[in-house]
């Protein structure tokens, strides 16, 4: 496993969601409310791209006829088949210990850390300033 | 209604207008009286599964009748059978007291409207034969109708064929209640095969299309159902109207039978001043709604609507025309109209023969 | 087959006739009925000289299959040894349009199965007819019922004038969970809407077929809906469906419930699951090929072995002999079927069981 | 659509190396519904403007029960030019077609099919549109894809008519209808659509949806989209029933039937059920002269999406060597929601053989076999493995009448 720098901070906005690939692989970037999360873009129903859904809230019933909404922009809905994904856990909102996606741990770090090592930036362009987004991969 | 006190009515046959009465109901007495014209495969599919229609009871009526069988009490045959079922006693209690010098018969319970096609064409057929053998070869004043299973157009056409020309029948029969409104294509050459026949295509209240009595679903009455035909009545000669089949068959001549009547004016109307503004939806159609009925429509008078004055009845019989009405009695059924007391009213001699016997002769083409 | 302690969780004693049932009417239904002439309630669910209504040795010379005491237990409770079978009695009740005149039948048909049967064999129990044409009314039904614990199970219809998931129904589920009553759903219609989704059929076998795709309708309601949120404990009974269809059904609302659940929130068990908690499913008719090897397979795709109950349909004709339990099933699987789940089904049938 | 990812995606196989596939079931539409208009009669386009379409629903447009995504589509399927999900040629290629080398594609018209309109002429006249449009500006620009004609099956005689008008063409490869009718698909009259595609060589494709008027269950109208949605398996089975106890596939031997976007795991079940009742009550059915489950096995074939997903999924194998590896033919459904991916789709390990039949090579023979050599019945060998899986032996002596 190794650590890499993804892109500084501003470029993910809260409330917004980018899509790198890291050793070959699709990981989305989520910012909710200034917390970071990573999650595998791969469907694991059929594959479809997870990034491309649709982020959503959570519409829960304690009782038939009863709606509560929670966790707005939390959830992502897979853009094919509508199943919706904990973007905190990868977990599946129906089936959570048996269908998730893979999450990836992210952090963020100040550029003057990162500059230290030990990360593999890849294309970012480093500025002491600024904060970038860690994921570990 | 009937409160009022009436005059004795005339005992004295003779001494009585002679009268139509297009809408008599013969029934078989048993089952088995279809026997010699119906096929041993049938007759051993019908005593293995029934004949289903569309509706959940295996026989009988989905709403039960007001009266058993839904006939007069007083019209069971004395050498017993079900009310209808005697043609003597049919002569001796209805014909011949009332002077009936045309009746025509319109068997229910007929074949039509059963779910399996082959099976309620070959009951039809039989039907067909059985008021041949049983009631016309033997009383000359009875004309017979046509049953045929109009939900399969193409056997239906046959059955008429099968009997053009035939001198004992005189009408086609429909029930209204049918899987599609009346005007739609699938039943057109059943009108093609009618108006080739020159023979009047008469649609009896009734029938068993498995869509609810109205447009919002199952009611919860026998009453509910029985007024409801009016609706359901209205909505199949809508059809044919709007549809187009007096434009495709300018021959054909239609009968509402037991649909009552009093609504037709209204539906003309209706009809006219939705057709003005919306005509360029129907553009194969080349008058007005109303012109159609007029020319192409007859009505039976039975259950005959009783306003109060009674006199109100003058204003839509004056809108639909004297010679559009024939009368009806409906015998056996609960719901008779006795022709001594169907219509009260001071009218012509002219307009009381077109109502009682005129009408129904040129419609049908049977002279005097 | 003869199995100790089998409970027979469907049979169909045949109302002798219209009036059989006069007794237990008040006077004013009774001289309706006469006035009017009504006919006896045969629903065309079950064409009476139809095959598959009676079998051929099941099917009197004179009368109607499943009439008497006395037919029931020549033909079907002693030869199979039940300790136990259930009545579930197919009087077309359900048809009516009037909810008067329905709750006034429902009472007679109940009334009579008491009397009649239930009085008079200690192995019979029964379900409750009610008029379902207002709900109402038959909670009343249930309530007065509910009171003899011979009456084990709510009946109802597998079409009717809506699905039975909606709310409206309720009151009947809350009256059946109050009196450890589980709602049985058997085969038939009250033809008020077309028997199949796409229409009338010309045929009978067409109509018989498609039962199994009113209880499939059926299931897809009741889960959609959340009965068995609100009714954790209610258990459904689907009666004579064939039940072959129920692995295939699952896999398909499973896998719409994952990308719709959010239209019904309420659905937080998947419907398999749910199943395997509320719903079970009478033996007879298993609609499968003869081989005994795909019905294996079929019974392991079901992933359970507490859904089915033991039931011989008797007078219709499933199978033939004493064939009432298909070949090829394993002796704990028929314990299983015939004791172990229908007691665990019907709580009211180890009251008086014992 | 915020997110651009021009360089990431999943790691796929360039198309080339990927094997080639026929989809049973593209759904395209005009971009505009007026982009229809100029294949269509004035009289039509101005009865479409005051009358709209009227198909036996409430709604004056859009779905009875409303749909789960926009358009019922995947949400990256909106062509980046604009217009709905399907309506755009160049997009399709690039985003379906190309990326998933699919050689075969089967364009089946729904958005809108015609056939259920009440007004039977305007049903005709948009029928024989769409289907001038569709060879016009689909199949002609792009000879992957073919064509299936959508006839106003609500009128017997004016689909035989737009069925000759089509036969021999070559862009042309199946006749369309959907599933929920006026009356049941088996009754007669819509026996006259049968005899004319058989003798035009085309098969029969029925897509679920469509509005008869009936509610979606036998028990009256749901209330969810999902119970609508799942419902289209048991008005399939209803429709299935009726086309082989009616009798049209002993009446017209050359026959073959798509059941497409209903799903299949229930066949089985209901051939088993056919084949019992109809043992019992076979004297209701003297028409018949072979069990239900060999006419469904000689005269069915089955798109895949939705995709039954058992678990476990080995399940799946079961239903499918009951139905015969030859009768199911692959779809995505793209461009809707509830699309499968022919990467993911199928959840077993398959021999080369049933890849390339479930892939391909049953779609080929159904649809590109040349005119003139139909299949009257399969091979023997698989009807003897059928014989085995659905034939239940008659209760009261063996002999079938033949």
């Amino acid at each position: 496993m190794s650590r890499h720098v993804l892109a500084p901070t501003s470029d993910i906005p809260p409330g917004s969601r980018k899509l790198f690939t890291v050793k070959g692989r699709p990981i989305a970037i989520f910012n909710l409310e200034g917390d970071f999360f990573g999650m595998l873009n791969r469907c694991p129903h059929q594959g479809g791209s997870l990034c491309e859904g649709v982020v959503t809230g959570l519409v829960l019933s304690s009782n038939p006829g009863e709606y509560t909404y929670a966790r707005k922009g939390e959830i992502i809905r897979c853009p094919w088949h509508g199943w919706e994904f904990d973007i905190r856990t990868g977990q599946s909102y129906c089936d959570p210990e048996r269908i998730r996606t893979k999450a990836y741990p992210v952090d963020t770090a100040s550029g003057a850390t990162v500059i230290e090592g030990p990360y593999v930036a890849e294309t970012v362009p480093l500025q002491v300033e600024e904060n970038y987004i860690i994921v570990d991969v | 209604m009937n409160l009022q006190i009436r005059d004795t009515p005339a005992t004295q046959t003779s001494s009585r207008l002679a009268i139509a009465d297009c809408d008599i109901h013969p029934a078989v007495r048993k089952a088995s009286d279809l026997d010699p014209w119906l096929p041993a495969r049938w007759r051993e599919h019908l005593a293995s599964f029934g004949g289903g229609r569309r509706l959940g009871m295996q026989s009988g009526p989905a709403y039960p009748k007001g009266q058993p069988n839904a006939s007069r009490r007083d019209a069971y045959p004395p050498e017993g059978g079900r009310q209808g079922s005697s043609l003597a006693f049919m002569q001796a209690q209805h014909l011949d007291p009332n002077n009936v010098a045309l009746g025509i018969l319109n068997p229910l319970k007929s074949g039509q409207g059963l779910a399996n096609p082959e099976l309620s064409a070959a009951v039809c057929h039989a039907v067909n034969e059985w008021q041949v053998a049983t009631w016309t070869s033997q009383d000359s004043r009875l004309k017979a109708s046509i049953v045929v299973p109009y939900e399969n157009a193409s056997m239906a056409a046959a059955e008429i064929r099968h009997w053009a020309g035939h001198q004992d029948f005189v009408q086609v029969l429909f029930l209204s209640r049918t899987a599609e409104p009346l005007g739609n294509r699938r039943y057109w050459p059943i009108y093609e095969a009618a108006a080739e026949a020159r023979l009047p295509v008469a649609v009896h209240a009734f029938g068993y299309g498995g869509a609810p009595i109205t447009s919002t679903g199952w009611p919860s009455y026998y009453i509910e159902e029985m007024t409801g035909h009016a609706q359901s009545c209205q909505a199949g000669l809508s059809s044919m109207i709007v549809e187009g089949i007096f434009e495709q068959f300018p021959q054909l001549r239609v009968i509402m039978v037991e649909a009552g009547f009093a609504w037709a004016p209204a539906l003309g109307w209706r009809l006219d001043k939705a057709w003005r503004t919306l005509r360029a939806e129907t553009p194969h159609l080349k008058q007005l709604p109303s012109a159609y009925m007029r020319r192409h429509v007859w009505w039976t008078t039975q259950p005959m609507e009783e306003p109060e004055p009674r006199e109100h009845l003058l204003d839509t019989i004056g809108w639909m025309g004297w010679d559009r009405l024939l009368f009806a009695t409906d015998y056996p059924h609960w719901d008779f109209d006795d022709p001594a007391y169907a219509l009260p009213l001071r009218i012509t001699d002219d307009q009381r023969r077109g109502f009682f016997l005129d009408n129904a002769r040129a419609v049908y083409g049977v002279g005097a | 087959m003869n199995i100790p302690g089998a409970i027979d969780c469907d049979i169909h004693p045949s109302i002798p006739g219209l009036d059989a049932l006069l007794p237990y009417m008040p006077d004013t239904w009774r001289e309706i009925i006469q006035i009017r002439g009504i006919d006896g309630l045969n629903s065309i669910s079950y064409p009476a000289r139809s095959p598959l209504t009676a079998r051929p040795d099941w099917s009197p010379e004179k009368g109607k299959p499943a009439a008497t005491l006395a037919q029931i237990q020549r033909e079907c409770l002693d030869p199979f040894g039940s300790a136990i079978a259930i009545c579930n009695c197919l009087y077309g009740v359900q048809l009516l349009f009037s909810e008067d005149m329905a709750a006034a039948f429902a009472r007679a048909v109940n009334g009579w199965m008491a009397a009649e049967l239930l009085d008079r064999d200690p192995r019979l129990r029964a379900s409750i007819v009610v008029p379902i044409q207002n709900v109402e009314l038959a909670v009343d039904e249930i309530e007065r019922c509910a009171q003899d614990p011979r009456f084990v199970q709510v009946l109802l219809l597998a079409s009717g004038d809506h699905p039975l998931g909606k709310r409206m129904y309720w009151p009947i589920y809350a009256a059946a969970a109050r009196h450890k009553l589980p709602i049985g759903i058997h085969a038939g219609s009250n033809y008020h809407n077309p028997p199949t989704a796409v229409g009338w059929p010309s045929y009978y076998t067409e109509d018989y077929v498609a039962q199994a795709q009113a209880f499939q309708s059926q299931l897809t309601s009741l889960f959609c809906e959340g009965v068995f949120n609100r009714y954790p404990d209610l258990k459904v009974v689907l009666l004579e469906s064939g039940w072959t269809w129920l692995p295939a059904h699952l896999w398909r609302l499973t896998k719409y419930w994952r990308g719709l659940r959010m239209e019904i929130p309420w659905a937080d068990r998947s419907p398999a699951d749910v199943v395997r908690s509320n719903v079970r499913l009478s033996l007879q008719p298993t609609d499968a090929p003869p081989d005994a090897a795909s019905l294996q397979r079929i019974i392991e795709h079901l992933q359970s072995d507490e859904l089915l109950l033991f039931s011989t349909d008797y007078p219709h004709w499933q199978f033939d002999g004493m064939a009432a339990i298909p070949a090829g099933l394993s002796p704990a699987l028929v314990r299983k079927i015939t004791v172990d789940n229908p007691r665990a089904t019907y709580a009211r049938l180890m009251e008086l069981v014992r | 659509m915020n997110v651009q990812n021009a360089h990431s995606a999943a790691p796929q196989p360039a198309a080339a190396s990927r094997m080639a596939i026929a989809d049973c079931d593209i759904h395209h539409s005009p971009r505009d519904f007026k982009m229809l208009y100029p294949y269509l009669e004035p009289r039509w386009r101005d009865h479409l403007d005051q009358f709209g379409m009227r198909r036996r629903m409430g709604n004056y447009s859009g779905p009875q029960y409303p749909k789960s995504q926009p358009d019922a589509s995947r949400r990256d399927a909106w062509p980046p030019g604009g217009g709905r999900p399907g309506s755009n040629l160049d997009f399709m290629r690039t985003h379906h077609l190309d990326a998933n080398n699919i050689e075969l594609g089967i364009l089946t018209m729904i958005r809108p099919h015609p056939g259920g309109f009440q007004n039977v002429d305007l049903s005709a006249a948009l029928c024989r549109a769409i289907n001038d449009w569709q060879v016009a500006e689909w199949t002609q620009p792009e000879p992957r894809l073919k064509a299936s004609i959508v006839v106003p099956y609500e009128d017997a005689a004016a689909s035989v008519a737009e069925i000759e008008r089509w036969a021999g063409h070559r862009d042309v490869v199946q006749v369309l209808l959907l599933s929920r009718t006026v009356e049941p698909l088996g009754n007669r009259r819509y026996w006259p659509i049968y005899e004319a595609a058989a003798a035009a060589g085309l098969p029969v494709g029925i897509h679920a949806f469509g509005n008869g008027g009936q509610p979606t269950s036998s028990t009256g109208w749901s209330s969810f989209y999902i119970e609508d949605m799942v419902g289209h398996a048991q008005s399939c089975q209803s429709l299935v029933s009726s086309m082989v106890l009616e009798g049209i596939f002993a009446r017209v031997p050359a026959l073959r039937v798509v059941l497409i976007e209903a799903g299949f795991g229930w066949l089985p079940p209901l051939a088993w059920r056919l084949d019992r009742n109809w043992s019992r009550l076979r004297a209701e059915l003297p028409h018949l002269h072979r069990l239900p489950s060999e006419y469904i096995r000689d005269h069915i074939w089955l798109t895949t999406q939705p995709m039954e997903e058992p678990e476990p999924s080995a399940h799946l194998r079961d239903t499918i060597d009951w139905i015969g590896w030859d009768k199911l033919l692959f779809a995505t459904d793209y461009p809707h929601w509830d699309y499968d991916d022919p990467r993911t789709a199928i959840p077993l390990r398959l021999s080369a053989e049933e890849r390339e039949a479930f892939f391909i090579s049953n779609a080929q023979a159904l649809y590109l076999r040349p005119q003139g050599d139909r299949p009257g019945t399969p091979d023997s060998v698989t009807r003897t493995r059928q014989k085995e899986t659905f034939m239940h032996t008659t209760p009261h002596g063996q002999e079938m009448p033949r």
